[in-house]
């Protein structure tokens, strides 16, 4: 029976296998790094296939954690084939600079993140200021960000509590939940903004 | 000889990634052979769509401060699954008496059947997603900052 | 099944091949490459009127683009 | 929305992503996928998620700024 | 049970004393006397000990305890008749003890004994096979099950020699002075054991006869079924000195030829397993 | 298949996502919790090294920052071992076994030899490689059955789930822990901190065991 979820993941697990067909030919890390994040698309597509909100629950998890560990890995490229401490010019593109409209999209993209909370929020929040950051030059205090950012971590950790052995206060923990995704995750985006340039602190 | 060099092959890191890559490859197309796959019935948390809802493509019914009916895997365990789908922020309540056209913000607004899911019925799994950020996070801003 | 779902298969197909073997192998073409997929599986999501899940893929697309770009900044030198 | 529009916004996304893949100059490519882009929206907006949208609508050229940051330095 | 415990340390030195006598004689040499092994572990019990300086003290002398605690524990499952995937898990545990005892004390010979232990993890995945094997014939991992199975159907060497060859290949890999003894060997002085002394040796020694001895007994068990308590002994005597034949006939092979073979070794017993769930 | 690893003994509710413990994990689950604590008291060794054409050996020394980082790490790497060790659920396994991936990445990373911080590297994208196995075998694990806990999966008499998905999910552990014992794991455990790199090596068999019990029941 060729149902339509059989037809998709006939597909994608094509792609997949071209996927990792380049991978194992591929001889540069840096390519390497982009083929790994171009064999993640069909993973969450197959996940995509599922087609419950089971699905997207998983989807979510997975995003972040497929950015996170880019993320770590691109930081480890740069330290191991030593250009940490080489100088990277501002973005430089003299219009975005001077024009209002990336403190506007900046500005939407954060408070249309704070309404929506939780992990999209965080991601579409986190975009915002990375945006605004880059734009602007600008770089702030990182400790004080990553506090906030382990806070909020803890904050999850108790809603998660909350609604495991006391789920009568269910109202409570979600508030708790979504704000402290929300923070958790725009906080870590932002920081990745700061570490554009090599700047001593 | 054969084996020689098929170890010499191996115990060269930089050919790691190919060799993973290739076993990759041939699973892949295993599992491409194997197709095609049953869909189950049955579904947990099946999607359904309510055309004309303020809440399209997310409502799953349930007036406010009621449960709504989510299929779980053990409803036992979370007496209180279907209360988090049912709610509507002020805010999102606002939105959803005016306009038609934004289910998706409402939705993913505290409270709604995502946040059910991730924060309640499968909250173990955000636990460690969070925690992936965190360590992975930990160690970029560890390599970001040692020596500077 | 919608339209949208085979146009996004036929994207997230046809940009693997692309971004797997470019017509000229540099590290910006797989980049730009690497975004048709991406609307591929946006598209397939859509489909499936996945769309927190959309949204977010969204966001992290552009931030995955952030990260590379970063890198081959500090890669290409000034 | 009608079906004849549906087709064409179809063909724009399939001539996008074709034009992507063939050209070789990174400004053209972009270009490209801007058009790919534009094919996409409306489907979007036919499902009336009309936040989701907007908010692509705004996240999609950022993915294009920050790539342009570096074709600048190659062309 | 500490009697039994006792018995089976004692009892696991002796079959690694017969086994190095057995390889001295096919070699021609007169070889230490049977019992040296026992001899070995109480003279180092009453050596002078103390820890390297280098040494991260905690773990040098934890690993040691682990090591004991560990084959004891599988000693017990194995009596309790338990899941034999737990006396599996425990076998490549001991993975990370040699490996704990190589890194511990900061010498380079205790670590590239300790590297190569790492390398050869390859050599334990026929151990699953042989799992497998026996999951799709006895429908159960429980020894107690096991054993019920053979009593009705005859032991399993029969039914399965393949798997039974598996399992005998991951028993040999970790004799000593055979062709897989990679992570003891000579050029690394004595390997990932070179800085443990005294009263931490006799501590490894006691591991090491324990762990013959379970292994030994485990295969005896899982192959040929319940036996009266002699003829297990007689069994393991036997299936020691036809290890020690391996041994004595075979040369070492260099580290990574060494994960290269037993790589393949598991990749033709996965296809067994493979055909053994296709048609079984 | 129900009893894979013994009788159930326990079982620890968390909404969907239930954790039981049978013989067979409770075993693995305090191997992970002894190694942990021996990770929290020990200190790391200094190695030595022996310098060719000299008469000599140098000790090395490892830096306090970076021992502290490193045995953060190592601390993280036991708990999601612990985690993979107990949990019932297939994607939740998944993601607990990508922790134990980036944690042991985080062990050798803050390494400051080249060497060892270029098989990191290697390693850290066979792991990353490894998530799309294993997120994909997970999913489609739901979708052929759709369920994700073992508990419900281990009730079917005869396996429902394919054996190339199977294949699939084992890969993925692979790839986060087995499959660099070869090459790059060997020139991670150069690295000096004994009690650290310890931990790569155990949670990456204990990872491996746990999937032959996940493959075996469900």
């Amino acid at each position: 029976m060729w149902n339509e979820y059989s037809v998709g993941l006939f597909i994608v697990l094509i792609s997949a296998a071209i996927g990792f067909l380049a991978l194992a030919r591929e001889t540069d890390d840096f390519h390497r790094l982009l083929l790994i994040d171009l064999v993640e698309i069909p993973s969450l597509a197959i996940i995509a296939l599922l087609g419950t909100d089971l699905a997207e629950a998983l989807i979510l998890p997975g995003l972040v954690v497929g950015i996170s560990e880019l993320l770590a890995l691109s930081q480890l490229y740069i330290v191991k084939e030593g250009l940490r401490s080489r100088p990277v010019k501002s973005p430089g593109i003299e219009v975005i600079e001077l024009a209002h409209a990336p403190l506007i999209i900046s500005v939407f993209l954060v408070a249309y993140g704070i309404v929506l909370s939780g992990f999209t929020g965080g991601g579409i929040a986190g975009l915002g200021v990375i945006f605004y950051i880059m734009s602007r030059g600008h770089s702030e205090r990182f400790e004080i960000v990553e506090m906030a950012s382990g806070i909020s971590w803890a904050v999850w950790i108790i809603a998660f509590f909350v609604f495991m052995f006391l789920p009568q206060y269910w109202y409570m923990a979600v508030m708790l939940a979504a704000v402290g995704i929300l923070l958790k995750v725009a906080a870590k985006m932002s920081l990745m903004g700061t570490m554009w340039g090599a700047h001593d602190e | 000889m054969i084996i020689s060099r098929i170890s010499r092959f191996i115990s060269n890191f930089d050919n790691l990634l190919a060799l993973f890559a290739g076993a990759c490859v041939v699973i892949a197309v295993l599992l491409i052979l194997s197709l095609p796959l049953p869909y189950a019935e049955n579904q947990l948390y099946p999607k359904s769509l309510n055309a004309g809802s303020p809440l399209n493509p997310y409502d799953r019914g349930g007036p406010p401060f009621t449960q709504a009916d989510i299929v779980v895997q053990y409803p036992e365990n979370s007496p209180y699954a279907g209360y988090v789908t049912a709610y509507l922020t002020p805010l999102s309540g606002f939105m959803a008496a005016h306009t038609l056209y934004l289910g998706t913000t409402i939705v993913a607004h505290p409270g709604g059947i995502l946040d059910e899911i991730l924060y309640n019925t499968r909250g173990l799994d955000t636990v460690v997603e969070s925690t992936i950020l965190f360590i992975a996070f930990g160690i970029a801003a560890f390599l970001f900052r040692k020596g500077s | 099944m919608g339209p949208e779902f085979f146009l996004g298969l036929f994207l997230v197909l046809a940009g693997t091949i692309a971004v797997a073997f470019p017509a000229k192998k540099t590290y910006l073409a797989r980049l730009i490459n690497l975004e048709i997929p991406g609307w591929g599986l946006l598209l397939v999501m859509l489909s499936y009127n996945e769309a927190l899940a959309l949204l977010t893929f969204a966001a992290v697309t552009a931030l995955t683009v952030f990260i590379f770009v970063r890198v081959l900044q500090k890669k290409e030198g000034v | 929305m009608n079906e004849i529009l549906l087709l064409g916004f179809g063909c724009l996304v399939i001539i996008g992503a074709l034009a992507t893949i063939w050209e070789k100059d990174p400004f053209n490519k972009l270009i490209a996928l801007s058009v790919m882009i534009g094919g996409i929206v409306p489907f979007i907006i036919n499902r009336e998620l009309v936040d989701v949208a907007i908010a692509v609508a705004l996240i999609a050229p950022l993915s294009t700024i920050f790539i342009l940051m570096v074709t600048r330095r190659n062309a | 049970m500490i009697p039994y415990l006792i018995f089976a340390i004692f009892f696991g030195l002796l079959l690694l004393g017969i086994h190095r006598k057995t390889i001295a004689r096919i070699q021609r040499r007169p070889g230490p006397p049977v019992w040296q092994e026992i001899l070995h572990m109480l003279k180092f019990a009453f050596k002078v000990t103390w820890i390297p300086a280098t040494a991260s003290d905690t773990l040098f002398v934890g690993v040691v305890l682990i090591a004991i605690g560990i084959w004891t524990a599988a000693l017990f499952v194995v009596l309790a008749g338990e899941s034999i995937l737990i006396i599996f898990g425990i076998y490549m545990l001991h993975k990370i003890v040699e490996h704990g005892f190589g890194l511990s004390s900061g010498s380079p010979y205790g670590k590239f004994g300790g590297v190569r232990s790492v390398i050869s993890a390859a050599s334990e995945i026929p151990l699953f096979v042989s799992i497998a094997a026996i999951a799709i014939y006895t429908k159960s991992l429980m020894l107690s099950d096991i054993i019920d199975y053979q009593q009705v159907h005859g032991p399993l060497i029969f039914i399965i020699p393949l798997a039974a060859f598996a399992m005998y290949m991951v028993i040999l890999s970790k004799m000593p002075y055979g062709p897989f003894s990679v992570v003891e060997a000579k050029e690394l002085v004595s390997g990932y054991k070179t800085e443990h002394f005294g009263v931490w040796r006799a501590g490894l020694e006691i591991c090491n006869g324990l762990k013959s001895y379970v292994l030994l007994m485990t295969f005896v068990i899982v192959f040929f079924g319940a036996v009266p308590f002699a003829w297990l002994l007689l069994a393991m005597v036997l299936i020691i000195i036809t290890l020690a034949f391996v041994c004595a006939l075979c040369p070492m092979l260099s580290p990574f030829d060494s994960v290269t073979i037993q790589t393949g070794i598991a990749g033709l017993m996965l296809i067994y397993a493979l055909y053994l769930g296709w048609t079984g | 298949m129900s009893s894979v690893g013994g009788a159930t003994l326990a079982h620890l509710p968390f909404g969907d996502i239930v954790i039981y413990i049978t013989p067979f994990t409770l075993t693995l689950f305090l191997l992970a919790l002894v190694f942990t604590i021996l990770v929290i008291a020990s200190r790391p060794e200094r190695q030595l090294d022996i310098t060719f054409g000299a008469d000599r050996i140098i000790t090395k020394e490892t830096g306090l920052t970076e021992m502290r980082f490193r045995r953060f790490m190592a601390i993280a790497c036991g708990l999601a071992s612990m985690g993979a060790m107990l949990t019932g659920d297939v994607f939740d396994f998944a993601l607990f076994t990508s922790l134990v991936g980036i944690t042991n990445v985080g062990i050798v990373a803050a390494v400051k030899s080249r060497h060892v911080q270029n098989a990191a590297f290697q390693y850290g994208l066979v792991a990353m490689a490894g998530t799309v196995p294993l997120f994909g075998a997970a999913a489609m694990v739901a979708a052929t059955t759709g369920t994700l806990s073992m508990l419900e999966l281990a009730k079917e008499a005869t396996s429902v789930v394919p054996f190339a998905v199977k294949a699939f999910l084992v890969l993925g552990v692979m790839g986060e822990g087995m499959a660099p014992f070869y090459a790059a794991k060997a020139e991670m455990f150069r690295a000096p901190g004994a009690p650290y790199v310890i931990m790569c090596s155990l949670s990456s068999l204990l990872i491996f065991l746990r999937v032959i019990e996940v493959v075996l029941t469900v």
